[in-house]
């Protein structure tokens, strides 16, 4: 088979691999179809990388010999990328996994950056413009996803304090950075050809990426990491450009693009504009422990007097929240319901978008624990049964229960909440009387419909259904 | 421009045109699988490296496209698997949330 | 398979992709506008008939050309007009059923 | 300005209008930014033809001159056209819409057959086989479109009769056809240039157009109407690959491909299967008038009576059905319903997919009859709310209403049906007891809870009106 016939079957079959991405992504719009969409997605991807082998391997070199060390080194890179991807893929825990996304947009987006980089080295004069014009973007763009995803996954594991930090002149430092990055664009692109000063650009890009997401809060990483993950698809598309060649333009592209409308999804979900995010929101990170009762008495109440509420109760919604989570106490909270179903309770739970630390956190982990799917409601669902619900069930949630968010002047506020005070009863199953994400007090705790069961989330519920078993 | 160029420039068009169509009302369950989907998407940035390492002749570009190479494979290994980790956590339950609501509604008036 | 073809396959299919996206749940309401809608499109055969028109030289093909040049233009012109009467019916009203359907029960219950 | 930046202007331009077409189908999605989408489409319409004129003036001919013929065809083709298709959009009426958007896809694809037609007769020796085949396949398809539409719009209009016209051996007939169109098809394929073939291509093709769609029942006609839309986006994306241009490639691909799954969209909301469709289905059309008790005693009742029931219901849903339609009833309907609600009355409309005939029939009209858009409830959301209607008013609608659609063995069986029989109280006004479009009984009429108002639509509903006035 000559050349051209297997150059032409790779590249129909990197159309088949970019189809696939395309349908895949569809599919992966509804949870019924998800994960055989995923699994499409990856059979394309695993085409298009074969397709690219064999073109790689029938190619006919300049002096007809295989290049034996570009093999050797595509074969090193893959088994040590490809070991450490499925390593920490395997091996990252269900809440950990928003970081672990944002390390690999953060390496997806070097590789992009490193193919104009070594483009650009191999230069002997200036290309013609729209290359050139791809080749700084890639590098640019590349890079700030690069440096701004390392910082965003260091701030969700916790190795960068979550709060905002302030750089002396933050501001002054970002703008400084991305005109040298302009500057320098330009003067590239006005026909100059200089290694140095593509290293400036790099550089500038690479700082600017830190200094982009440093100010942000831990609260709004995930829709930064959504942002940056659609930058990396457009520096993807750029570095197709570069190298002339359509798989990329179009699987990073539609990255790009879909990336884009997500992010705004996501920020809808936390109802924060992306532009207002990126310009540093609230979210300090972890709540602070010490106790603060912020005025109105607290009432504490014990697991027997909650069991026999929930037991009599004619329908319980379940407000589960990060502290569900962190408790890992999802399977105790289906038995309690299961319970109570049993004897006649009509048991919901009440879904709100950022509850916990990752959009669909709860839905995760109730779905993992079995709970029915139809009993899981959005928060626009459920809100208005709160008026008819007898007893709301608190767990280990805070920030989107707090009616502060309703008023203005407050960190949260703005923030759609899960109207829980309308409940005829409110219980309350967390540690202290700690702070949540946003670090402030929720008034829903000194509510005198509210009765606080002081107890980590999971032993608290492994209690009640004890209580309500013995009744 | 180049017609090499200008089908270029159309493919990446539409490409993004698709981008904006694909995702429509997604739960907000799937925000993150959809963006961990996505993200092991553009690991196909792993053809580019794979390019410029067979071409790579002198040490610098030989370093920086096994760096490439390792990168972008760790993004399409650890994107699909992680991605496909999140969505183990659905079980395929075909009940649509509404009409439950409204069965419930029956039930109680 | 010459690049231009190639480069044509691949607009293709992406338009393609596209056209499977674009479409999502669309209430019935909408089913004969969008219809309607993609029907005009169509018309852009007309761009077509234009160059066969310019390029007739002999009676036949110049027929051919005219009545394929008066359909297509018949195709956008009326698919365009009879779209627009049709969803001239619709008065923006923001207001989505299904909260309407939740406050109504509220109001019963 | 050289010609090579002219072109490539023009290319940037089809570009556009491309991807305002789809911008436009995206916004088409929602009732809200319809309209405005449409307006989009049509706008890049005019940008991609103006773009071509542009680009044909500019051209260098052969020997330099202009062609002024080419230029007189456009010209009396664009006038003549234009304002045929202008004036039948501007005078159609609402009803009527469906056979003239028929009539309209008919010569689309006539357009694109007949591209290829002129391009094949051009040839001096057979082009290269991918050439070959779009040729080839455009003729096929734009004439099935341009014959089958036809029909289709004659069905609704009424020029053909709606009910599946058998031809004897039909079948027969439009298996051979299909195969004659085949065979000549892989012979020209296989290389052979002959234009008789091609004529026995066209001429068969054309033929099957109408036997494919003859057996066809006027009720499946929106959908076969749909199907032969996507056909007709497919026929101009091969004529694209015929004269090698983009814009008809994205276009028509783009329609194919949304027409596929619009049409899926409407045969379930018919609750059909496309293919089940194609083979031929029920709908006789216009029901005969002859009336028929069926069984069961008719209880026939009066307006007074009827007002006193709405006027002193709780909650009142309207089912209206194609006799509000023909009876142009809308706006008797809404000032009933606005009456009502003045005297504390909780008044929906419960909108049946198919209902009228069109899909989407009763929301336009009532929609023109300014009914507020949250009224109109689909089948789905509302049929759980008749077990607590008190009064359920059917007006002209009879199929949708229909009980025996639950059952097999009835031509409706399987339908969706609103369950209008659940209510309280039924009270039904149509004319007589002639049958809906499926030609059959409805036991709903001989229900005990239903009383029978015998009148045209809107006679009977302005006589409700004054009725409830006068208490
Ligand atoms: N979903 C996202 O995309 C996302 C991402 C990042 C940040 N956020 C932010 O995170 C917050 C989510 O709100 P939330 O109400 O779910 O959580 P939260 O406001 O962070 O409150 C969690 C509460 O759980 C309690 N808790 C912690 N460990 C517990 C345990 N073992 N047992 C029982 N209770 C425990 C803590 O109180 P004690 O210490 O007193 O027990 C804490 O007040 C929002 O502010 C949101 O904006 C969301
Ligand atoms: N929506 C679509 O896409 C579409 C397209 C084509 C066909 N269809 C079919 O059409 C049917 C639609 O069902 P439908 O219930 O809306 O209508 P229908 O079943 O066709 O019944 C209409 C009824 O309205 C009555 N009527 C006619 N003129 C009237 C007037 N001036 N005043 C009062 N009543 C009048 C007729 O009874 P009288 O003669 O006794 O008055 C007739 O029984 C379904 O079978 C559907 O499959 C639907």
């Amino acid at each position: 088979m000559d050349f051209n016939t297997v150059s032409d079957i790779v590249r129909l079959a990197w159309l088949a691999g970019a189809s696939c991405f395309v349908i895949g992504l569809m599919r992966m719009n509804s949870p019924a179809t998800a994960r055989n969409g995923n699994l499409l997605s990856a059979g394309g991807m695993a085409v298009a990388i074969a397709a690219t082998a064999i073109l790689l391997f029938a190619r006919p070199t300049a002096d007809g010999s295989v290049n034996g060390t570009g093999w050797v080194i595509i074969v090193i890179g893959v088994l040590v990328g490809g070991g450490a991807g499925l390593y920490s893929a395997r091996t990252v825990k269900m809440t950990a996994m928003p970081q672990l996304v944002s390390l690999f947009n953060a390496v997806g987006g070097g590789a992009a950056a490193l193919i104009a980089i070594d483009d650009y080295l191999g230069l002997k004069a200036a290309p013609d413009p729209q290359i050139n014009v791809a080749t700084v973007l890639d590098i640019v763009i590349g890079s700030i996803t690069f440096s701004g995803s390392l910082i965003a996954s260091g701030k969700l594991q916790g190795l960068i304090a979550g709060k905002p930090i302030m750089i002396p002149a933050g501001r002054i430092v970002t703008v400084a950075l991305a005109v040298v990055t302009v500057v320098g664009a330009i003067f590239l692109w006005a026909g100059n050809l200089s290694v140095p000063v593509m290293l400036i650009i790099l550089a500038a890009a690479l700082i600017f990426g830190v200094t982009m997401v440093l100010p942000i809060g831990g609260a709004d990483m995930p829709v930064v990491i959504s942002l940056l993950n659609s930058f990396t698809g457009t520096a993807v598309a750029m570095a197709g450009f570069v190298l002339g060649n359509d798989v990329l333009i179009i699987a990073g592209a539609l990255v790009g693009a879909s990336g884009a409308i997500l992010t705004k999804l996501m920020a809808d979900a936390m109802n924060r504009s992306v532009l207002n995010i990126m310009i540093g929101g609230f979210g300090g990170g972890e709540g602070t422990q010490t106790a603060v009762g912020a005025g109105g008495s607290v009432r504490a109440i014990g697991a027997d007097d909650v069991a026999i509420q929930l037991a009599y109760a004619q329908n319980v919604i379940v407000v589960p929240g990060y502290g569900l989570a962190v408790a890992q106490a999802q399977h105790a909270v289906r038995e309690l319901a299961e319970l109570l179903e049993d004897r006649g309770v009509d048991v919901k739970y009440a879904i709100h978008p950022v509850a916990g630390r990752m959009p669909g956190h709860m839905n995760v982990l109730l779905a993992e624990a079995n709970v029915p799917y139809p009993q899981l409601r959005e928060m626009d669902d459920i809100n208005p049964e709160f008026d008819r619900c007898d007893v709301a069930l608190v767990v280990g949630a805070n920030d989107v229960t707090n009616p502060a968010a309703r008023r203005p002047g407050s960190p949260v506020s703005g923030m759609p909440i899960l109207d829980v005070d309308h409940a005829k009863s409110i219980v309350v199953i967390k540690r202290s009387m700690g702070r949540g994400y946003a670090g402030i007090d929720n008034e829903l705790y000194t509510n005198p419909k509210t009765g606080m069961l002081f107890a980590d989330a999971k032993d608290g519920l492994a209690a009640l259904t004890a209580a309500v078993k013995a009744l | 421009m180049s017609p090499e160029l200008l089908s270029a420039l159309t493919v990446f068009v539409l490409a993004i045109l698709v981008g904006f169509a694909v995702i429509s009302k997604v739960p907000a369950t799937l925000h993150t699988p959809l963006m961990s989907g996505a993200n092991s998407i553009h690991g196909i940035v792993l053809v580019g490296s794979m390019f410029i390492a067979i071409e790579a002749t002198d040490l610098a570009s030989q370093l920086l496209s096994l760096v490439a190479v390792a990168f972008a494979t760790m993004n399409v290994v650890g994107g699909y698997v992680v991605t496909d980790r999140m969505l183990q956590m659905f079980k395929k339950k075909p009940v649509a949330p509404k009409t439950v609501d409204l069965t419930a509604e029956q039930a109680e008036g």
